[in-house]
């Protein structure tokens, strides 16, 4: 179970490497990507700003973590969130579980991603074309009345 | 009682303040402090950790300072 | 899309830059991988031998990717499956889906994980220390009153 | 006429054939091939290829066969 903020996703295969030595009952892994999009709401994206409580997100991250395998009996599972500034098309989360099956990979990978969304003290700034803007969980998902507030 | 307040990426932005160090009347309760920069805002709307742990500052009577606390503010989680 | 049987599974670092090529509007890449487990039953897995029809199996293949995309929107994926004989902790299978958001692209990953298990002509056969055994999809997956057959 | 069959994994050791060519009446249908080698199992039980296109056994009119046609017999999907 590692945890980290990075300035850089690790190399994929090295974390599913790293994942199968925990146990030789893992038959399945699901991983989830976070990339930049090019284009949001109709604004050209120039970049992301993710800024993380440097103390606080790597715990929360790891708390998630030890709640989907006691939850969903994941066996292990990873979680890399990007720090800084990040270009399109650069990846800036990746989400990994690994498991016997293939049903509780799916399960926890799809609640850790929304997890990760919702509950870690990460915040990302979308610098667009047209201006900067604090970018805030949508309320139908992060299931409370917050509207987005622009800068 | 002297207490350092922090405020994070948004609310950062929004008070135009990184850190602040507060003197405060020994009675001031988390709720209070939060009140004093943000008015009657929800709470709610705010991550709150005290000394590096997450918090609710409504929770059942409120969360009491102390001394030498550090009070993060936070803006909710928009990861990902 | 691309779809295909392969000796070995591809580099999935590489995968995930091809995914990414095809467009910037590609927000969430999902990604499951099938790996072989050491027990199964309780018995001790010495190989997996996978058998497909190689024409029809990449054909089969190829029109899953296109009906997930057409039923979820995904903007582009993968399908790579093992043939010949797999040891325990090698990689037989990876599913790659890429798409804006990534609602659709769990659903996508989930559905086509399963069509593939259920839809593609590919058969495994179990090599453990008590035997050899073809297997077959179980009955509640498949959908039809399938036994497993013994060798 | 002459029509080539071919069988893949469990049902190739079941039968022990791998593929075989048969000299058959100008009216047999797929049913009744499968029938030849099967018995009465269900036709569900295969997945059924004529000159590589997945067909259905028991579709609407049976399945006509025709001089130099390949079938495939193979068991249902199981890989993953």
């Amino acid at each position: 179970m590692r945890a980290r903020l990075v300035d850089r996703i690790s190399d994929l295969d090295e974390l599913v490497e790293e994942l199968k030595k925990s146990s030789e009952e893992i038959g399945a892994i699901c991983i989830f990507i976070g990339v930049v999009r090019g284009i949001s709401s109709g604004k050209r994206v120039l970049r992301l700003e993710y800024e993380a409580h440097e103390k606080l997100a790597p715990e929360v991250l790891a708390k998630l973590l030890e709640e989907a395998k006691a939850r969903h009996g994941i066996i292990d599972g990873a979680i890399e969130h990007k720090v800084g500034s990040a270009g399109v098309g650069e990846l800036v989360m990746c989400v990994a579980v690994a498991s016997r099956h293939r049903q509780e990979a799916f399960r926890a990978l799809e609640e850790l991603v929304n997890a990760v969304k919702h509950k870690a003290p990460i915040w990302k700034k979308e610098v667009t074309e047209e201006g900067a803007y604090w970018v805030e969980a949508k309320p139908e998902e992060a299931g409370q009345g917050q509207s987005n507030h622009r800068r | 009682m002297k207490v350092k307040v922090r405020f994070f990426a948004r609310l950062r932005e929004e008070t135009g303040l990184s850190e602040v160090e507060l003197k405060l009347d020994e009675a001031t309760t988390l709720t209070d402090l939060i009140k004093a920069f943000f008015g009657d805002r929800d709470t709610r709307e705010f991550l709150i950790a005290v000394n590096e742990e997450l918090v609710e500052a409504d929770g059942p009577g409120g969360v009491r300072l102390k001394d030498g606390d550090v009070v993060d503010i936070m803006p909710p989680a928009s990861g990902g």
